[in-house]
């Protein structure tokens, strides 16, 4: 199906964007925000609003219509592979099994010291009404908290002889996430260990797709929780295991 | 409606107001009670009955009220025309259409029957469609009454101009939290002296108001009540040239509130001011009939003129239309008042000045469901800035308990709402109506301070306003440009042409039937 | 010189996005959004906010960055071509090249009803402080208000003998300004009248650039003043004069 | 500062509120009277004027700290070592440096001196720094008294990790109205133990605060006064694990605020609680010399505990930050106390226990600059609901009297704020503050309404809290996770082993002239 954003009427391609363009407002400065909509496939931007801010700088609001839509055939669609679970379920599922704990181990990584969204998924009392790993039967996990060095997170992983690392990343200026977490798949595959755990990340930036580029299984973003961590580690667990069966 | 007397105002002063609102809206009644005009008479056509379009899309009732216009006198009253060609003819008023648009039948050439005959003549027809009215009104009673109502009850708009987008739009806006829905009209409907008929998608600003598309778009509310849980309310305009047939049209298809003042098209739309004053009181007395709320227009006024100047002239107003209203048969709770919160937000204090009035309109007309007008003439293409101001017109409509929460849209000084514009303005809306709940039970303001003293001064403006007008005429005073800024001749303007004197026969069994029912 | 859209670093080219698809929110949602902000240019989008809208629809905040800039010294300028003058500078180039008064007829035409516009230009208080052109000495305005047909308005600029034209248009949707602004000038042409009048638009929604496209000399959008307008319309007929004398 | 006596509260209950804070603080007080730290000493050889970094980046203040610690004995201070060389070589203080940089001196090796023949070597340099920073405060002083301050402080951080970025957003945010610049440090600095050198331009999610990262936006800012007709305030940590050093480095280049609390370090960065209290003693007096204020932070309790149900902990971190601040001789005027519009904005009623908290602590703190708190955990990246939310914590601030407006960002969900975010922010404050000048005059609260009660339920958890902490003692309440939902154990965390017991004959020239300058 071809679609194309949606202001008033069907496919009317509208959209609106903003920026600042370091130039003072003026003409130029008008013209410029003008091309580069028109670079952004706009074919006749409305400039709705111009703004001085500061010396040197304008600021611009833009709406617009894209004339091409896109096939929504076509779209490559990156979600997480795993049947959604209840918690019950996955706990279920985990005494069909497996005969022992499965074991997590978390931490807020690098520098960054964002502790709540590893604690919405990891914590007792979990997020928004959803529990935490922590009070998963058939699941141990440890939380070692926020700026946690990678080879610590692997030190105690090994210690623990977990089966799935979580990582929360959350400040992503110049992409310090990034360079964070792919240092841990440099980590664990040097010291010979990235096929011993199911490796997550999350974060408000965080997306599937980005995860798995860097190297993960999967990749959780803003409205994450538990037991959608679960379901997909447990399944992702039990498919190695066939695998290690076979 | 939660009304304390916060602002001291003096009750003195009030009486003294709606005293004089009375005498000149009864001046003016003098001058209605001797008119008739082409609107009203196609409404009553309407009411009887007559729909539908000939081969040029010209409305049935325009082809008969022009025909006796020419060929006949329409000072004694359309209705005794067609009564005299149902009893000459022998066929009944669907009949009758028919063969009028073969051009079979005419209106002219019968016997005028007198007014009695001519009321009964008619009388059935017209009970049908008062019976339509009045199931529309107790279906919306038992449904409030069911669901109960909320306050403020939050109003957006739709116009994209095609009746099946509004309907999305409508939609996705109840399912984000609207209580009321307004399809805004295009562009050029309000100066055509005759209504389009039929499903409409092409308007500019707006989609045309015809009878088809206020079914369509009732129903598709309608389909969302019980998913919802609660009664969705339709508005549209009864104002324009076609003012009363528009009132018809909305109460036989169960609209809830009407766009409908007393002095809007005169001074928005250069309409002659006799017409709107004769038109608007057939139109009131309907909307009293259906139970439908009208929405006055002194929001307008604050668009033209200085918010902070003439804030007097909107209250002042607010007591005319009252008193217009109040002779028309319309019950308080019906009254809309409009207002506005519309003074420059870069103003020093300019939100005391707004608490001040919008807490002073509440307590004038304490029964009064106010409609409150948001931000529109001092937005600006940044739409986040915009956003910041409606959130502050959100504030003061929960601190001074405002009833009908008109939804400012970030993008007012762009474009008519896009989807996203309604959704994002109703988020912010229901957050600040939650965060908010009883900030208004909770707040007092200084005696004696700023707040107390703007709206105590409004007041007195207004008192002197009033008495000024009353001493003068309302005629007068819109010709010298009292209210928004703008002059109007009382000879001239639209649809003067359409203003009939009534001859001493005149006969109108609708307005006779309208008046009993409203005693 | 090269310039990107700033955010909070010289070039990192951030822009920000907005816009609803009609699709429901979910993976599918989010995968399309992506792919039209990257349509747009923006090859790493963040899409920070995803909502439902009513049934059907879904609306997307999205961040990107521009990889490319544009060259500042390439970008047309479209302005119109005036000096900037005061009210009396305007006044004195009036009594220098005129010994007659100069008149002007301005309208909101078509179905348009807004009046404030044209109001600014033209009435004596005038706006925001700028005085409009009924105080100018060596100008007679007329403003014939709201709703005027166009014929109406060539009637009346033929009536008094206009030098200029000043039409205004506010109501945008389904882009009926520019049906009106179009007619207006092909039923100057078919009546001969095109090169009699300075013809100019005004409203919120209408450019320089977009009022020659449509063959009008010159269009002024927000912010626009009577001396603006009147320094253009002077000048040209300056011009014009000086064209006709040699 | 208007305060009236909105919420009766009463006067007995924060009395007791005070006192018990006193118990609580004067119990640390013993403690950090019997320690120095590492910091500390670094600290007071930055004031000495000790200065500039090793081939490997290593600060001299680190070298030489490291050096009596290895080699000496650090729990005598390293004042006396210092002394010591200085009177053995002969050098003076810059000399030293030099020589010790080339390896040539070493600090050890030498006798030493006793605390009055120390104090006498060191005291041309201290009084040459605190000379310095007596300057600053005049000059800050002056400026304020021509220019006036503004009320509410319109308070933006910068935060691009480039300290020549950050000018360009800091001369923005000041043309756009900004009143007080922060510049937020990068993630990892807080717990470094050496304070990093020179202009820096690398950082994440804030920039290094280094001494000439100060000097470059102190100039840029001051290049502005003039044409803006203000004085720009410029902020920075004294927090982490070099508080002391950061607070000399804050006074030698007259920044005005400082991020400074006494708790914050061990409950956001798991900091050991001893040396937390020693260094913020250290911190605190000198920005009281300084005339710097400080800014405490309860807002972040709010962060990762609830906002409605952990109230009466800001509240109760408020009467210790102040007690702690009083002990270190800061004046209630320089106590800008934190805390937050945190609470879910979908809440019913919300803003009504905002406004309950805001009010109570400025009745409560009447002479101290509230540092208000925006909305940040409930923001999310719809910017444009986030922009209405924020908008009403700017009428939060106006409706109650803050005094240090920490602006909000619609984009606080997604990124350190854009140029653009900035500058709407400023925008949208600046709108409502002028909008609402003085509503808070012109307003009062219900007799025992919902705003009434909620401040006086906060005051009386709040009073309770602390009788059980003063009871208890503050490390047990920290270990029990009193504050922000966090445990912290006394012999755990950051820094501890940079915690050193004083020697009977410890000494710390810079310390006692700084008790004798606050005396
Ligand atoms: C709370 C908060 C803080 C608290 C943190 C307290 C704590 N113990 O966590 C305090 C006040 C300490 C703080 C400090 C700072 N913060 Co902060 N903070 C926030 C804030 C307001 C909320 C973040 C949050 O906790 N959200 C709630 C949680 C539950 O959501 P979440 O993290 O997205 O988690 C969900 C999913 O992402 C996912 N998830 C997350 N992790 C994981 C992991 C796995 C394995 C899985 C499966 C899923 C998953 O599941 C969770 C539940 O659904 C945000 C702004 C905002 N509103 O988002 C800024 C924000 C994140 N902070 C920011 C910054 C810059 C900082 C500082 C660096 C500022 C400074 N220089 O001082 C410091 C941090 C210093 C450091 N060393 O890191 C920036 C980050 C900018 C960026 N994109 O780079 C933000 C966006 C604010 C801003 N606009 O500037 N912060
Ligand atoms: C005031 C107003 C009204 C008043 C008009 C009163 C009057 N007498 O003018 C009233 C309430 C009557 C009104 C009615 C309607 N309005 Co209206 N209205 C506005 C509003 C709030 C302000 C417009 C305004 O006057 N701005 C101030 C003037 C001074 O600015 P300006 O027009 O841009 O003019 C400046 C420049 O553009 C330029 N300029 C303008 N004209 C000219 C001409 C020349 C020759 C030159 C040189 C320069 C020039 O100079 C001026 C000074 O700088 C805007 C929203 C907004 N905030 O912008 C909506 C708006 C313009 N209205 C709108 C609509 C849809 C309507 C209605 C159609 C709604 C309806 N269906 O009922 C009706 C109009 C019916 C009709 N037949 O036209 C839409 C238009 C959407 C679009 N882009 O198509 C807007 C944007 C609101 C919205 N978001 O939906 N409106
Ligand atoms: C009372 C009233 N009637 C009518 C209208 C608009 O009607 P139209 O422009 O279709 O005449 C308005 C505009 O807002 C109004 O307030
Ligand atoms: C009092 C106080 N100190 C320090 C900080 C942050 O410092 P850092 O993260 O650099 O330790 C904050 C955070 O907002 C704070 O409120």
């Amino acid at each position: 199906m071809m679609i194309k954003p949606y202001g008033d009427t069907l496919n009317d391609g509208k959209v609106q964007l903003s920026f600042t363009l370091p130039l003072d407002a003026g003409p130029l400065g008008l013209a410029c925000a003008k091309e580069i909509a028109k670079g952004m496939g706009l074919p006749n931007p409305e400039v709705v609003h111009t703004e001085q801010m500061g010396e040197g700088f304008s600021f611009y609001v833009i709406y617009g219509s894209l004339p091409q839509g896109i096939d929504t055939d076509q779209v490559k669609v990156h979600a997480v592979q795993a049947l959604t679970m209840t918690m019950a379920e996955i706990e279920a599922l985990i005494r069909r099994h497996f005969v022992r704990e499965l074991v997590f181990v978390g931490a807020s990584t690098g520098t960054d010291a964002h502790t709540l969204g590893i604690d919405a998924i990891m914590n007792m009392k979990g997020y928004a009404g959803h529990y935490g790993l922590e009070r998963y039967a058939g699941i141990r996990a440890y939380n070692l908290g926020s700026q946690v060095p990678n080879a610590e997170l692997i030190r105690k992983a090994v210690a623990v002889d977990a089966d799935v690392l979580l990582v929360s990343q959350t400040v992503t200026q110049k992409d310090v996430h990034l360079s964070n977490l792919v240092e841990l798949v440099e980590l664990l595959e040097a010291a010979g260990l990235r096929e011993r755990f199911v490796l997550v990340c999350g974060g408000a930036r965080i997306s599937h797709e980005l995860a798995m580029e860097l190297g993960y299984d999967a990749g959780f973003g803003t409205g994450s929780f538990a037991e959608h961590v679960a379901a997909f580690a447990v399944q992702e667990l039990i498919r190695r295991q066939g695998k290690a069966d076979q | 409606m939660n009304t304390q007397n916060k602002l001291r105002l003096d009750a003195g002063s009030i009486a003294r107001c709606r005293d004089d609102a009375l005498r000149i809206a009864s001046q003016v009644q003098e001058m209605i009670d001797l008119h008739t005009t082409v609107s009203v008479e196609r409404a009553v056509l309407r009411l009887v009955g007559v729909d539908g379009v000939d081969a040029f899309e010209v409305p049935l009732p325009n082809l008969m009220v022009e025909q006796v216009r020419q060929g006949g006198d329409l000072s004694r009253g359309v209705s005794a025309y067609l009564a005299g060609a149902l009893l000459a003819t022998g066929l009944d008023v669907q009949g009758f259409c028919a063969a009028f648009l073969e051009d079979k039948v005419s209106l002219l050439g019968h016997t005028l029957p007198d007014s009695r005959l001519t009321a009964d003549t008619l009388r059935p027809y017209l009970e049908a469609s008062f019976q339509t009215i009045s199931h529309h009104r107790q279906y919306r009673e038992a449904q409030l009454a069911r669901f109960g109502a909320r306050q403020p009850e939050i109003y957006v708009i739709v116009a994209t101009g095609n009746i099946y987008e509004d309907v999305k739009q409508a939609q996705s806006a109840v399912r984000a939290g609207a209580d009321v829905i307004a399809v805004i009209r295009t562009t050029g409907q309000s100066l055509l002296d005759y209504v389009p008929y039929g499903a409409t998608t092409e308007g500019f600003g707006g989609t045309m108001a015809t009878q088809e598309n206020f079914r369509i778009m009732r129903q598709a509310l309608d389909a969302l009540c019980e998913a919802e849980g609660r009664y969705i309310k339709l508005v549209n305009y009864a104002s324009g040239l076609c003012m009363p047939e528009i009132a018809v049209m909305g109460a036989l298809e169960r609209l809830d509130m009407m766009l409908n003042d007393s002095m809007y098209g005169i001074i928005f739309r250069d309409i002659n001011m006799q017409r709107t004053f004769v038109d608007q009181y057939f139109s009131r007395s309907l909307n009293a009939l259906a139970g439908i709320t009208i929405n006055t227009g002194e929001d307008n006024y604050l668009t033209t003129a200085d918010a902070v100047g003439s804030a007097h002239t909107v209250l002042a107003s607010q007591f005319i239309n009252e008193r217009f209203a109040q002779l028309a048969g319309l019950p308080k709770s019906q009254m809309g008042l409009g207002h506005a919160f519309e003074i420059d937000p870069d103003l020093e204090d300019s939100f005391l000045l707004e608490l001040a009035q919008a807490q002073m309109a509440r307590e004038i007309f304490p029964e009064a469901p106010l409609k409150y007008m948001p931000p529109t003439t001092h937005s600006t293409g940044n739409i986040f800035q915009t956003q910041a101001v409606d959130t502050l017109f959100n504030a003061a409509t929960m601190m001074t308990g405002q009833g009908i929460h008109l939804l400012a849209m970030m993008t007012e000084a762009i474009h008519t709402p896009f989807l996203s514009d309604r959704h994002l303005a109703i988020r912010n809306a229901r957050m600040v109506q939650s965060a908010m709940r009883h900030l208004q039970e909770e707040i007092s303001f200084k005696e004696d301070g700023r707040i107390m003293r703007r709206a105590q001064q409004v007041l007195r403006e207004a008192e002197r306003l009033l008495r000024d007008i009353a001493d003068t005429g309302l005629f007068e005073a819109l010709e010298q440009g009292v209210f928004a800024d703008v002059r109007r001749d009382r000879n001239q303007g639209k649809g003067l042409e359409g203003v009939i004197k009534k001859h001493p026969d005149y006969c109108n069994p609708a307005m006779d039937l309208l008046r009993e029912a409203l005693a």
